[in-house]
């Protein structure tokens, strides 16, 4: 068991692959510490959305996802 | 009559509409809009991903605010995720009501909340390889317009 | 393309929008809106007279606004006249455009328009026989929405 | 030849006739007269339009209808 991670969007393409397996619990600072920089970079940006077992957080910071959790990282829609 | 739906492969909004028209008796009007992949030189595919687990609950979230915001009888929405070429249609929402505003807004007030509240990346695919698209500010400005 | 017709017959709204679409390639929307009679209760026939002089260069003028001020590929509007029954289309305006704003506004434009100030007159069958349809304030609040 | 009067929509009822044709030339008093007291008290309403010749006139008190004319008293419209 493990958290994974998924890279959403153009996340993917920044992150080289679409998602990662991380040893859990993983919060905040273990998610920015594991992304690489350039991921870290955007999640700290306010228009990126973190979910945790499949909800949108409303503080990302406060992240706290066990082993089997899904965290998917979100970067502005362009849908439609 | 609700009616939301992802779909992975084409579709004819004319083969939606109309079972959606007939399942709603005592309509006094339908508006429906259909946007199709425009073809835009250079843009040879235009490819939508999802995060599963948000985006069909976030269309019937969506479906929860048209039907309490507005007077209808029946909403339709359909969303594609896949690779689709210029002609093929992205997405179909339509709206029967007994008057002609209800129908109008709810269409004006899906479409623009599908086009920046819900959870869709577009990336083109131009003959140098795929691009991601941004999200445009008129959409957000659109979605302002219902903040009231 | 401009499609503006008045039809003393019944007529299937799919049929006229399906070639409507094919007929814009390049389009990113298109928002259709369709009014049908609706089954009130005591309501079994309406009729729509109008005056043809008037009526036909009306639709046409309205459609060169639509095209002043929205950027639209295509317009097409279709109204009733004559006899209907209850469920039959009365009228069906498709706007087809590159982006959607300009496709549901305009729709939303000539159906205003087309409620208030052009030349069709209603009138009711009700068990008792007919009676005339008076305009709703509505309809005139929804018209001076354009006023600007 | 004559002047030709249309009763549109509700008009037509409280005419008691579509259409009655009536000798040329023909001004506003002249159409007042011939239209009844009931019909006349409507088209003195600012909501009730007149068309002569198939355009609608900007000021109905200034018809000038001659023989062979098409005048269309035009009561407000229910369309869509």
């Amino acid at each position: 068991m493990a958290v994974t991670i998924l890279f959403l969007g153009p996340l993917r393409d920044m992150a080289g692959e679409a998602a990662r397996e991380v040893p859990g619990p993983l919060d905040w600072d273990g998610l920015l510490a594991v992304v690489g920089e350039e991921v870290a970079g955007q999640l700290q940006e306010a228009r990126v959305n973190v979910a945790c077992r499949g909800k949108v957080l409303a503080d990302k910071t406060a992240l706290d996802a066990q082993d089997g959790d899904e965290i998917a990282l979100l970067p502005p829609v362009s849908g439609g | 009559m609700r009616d939301i739906r992802l779909l992975g492969h084409a579709f004819n909004p004319g083969m939606l509409i109309e079972p959606f028209v007939q399942s709603n008796p005592g309509l006094g009007g339908v508006c429906t809009f259909v946007g199709e992949v425009r073809s835009d030189p250079g843009v040879e595919a235009l490819e939508l991903t999802h995060y599963e687990p948000l985006t069909l609950p976030g269309m019937h979230e969506l479906a929860d605010r048209a039907f309490g915001r507005f007077d209808l009888l029946g909403l339709l929405m359909v969303h594609r995720i896949g690779q689709l070429h210029p002609g093929e249609p992205i997405v179909c929402v339509s709206a029967a009501a007994k008057h002609r505003r209800d129908a109008i807004d709810a269409v004006d007030f899906c479409m623009d909340h599908l086009k920046s509240a819900a959870w869709f990346w577009k990336r083109e695919k131009h003959p140098d390889g795929w691009h991601w698209i941004e999200p445009r500010t008129e959409d957000h400005a659109d979605l302002a317009r219902w903040n009231n």
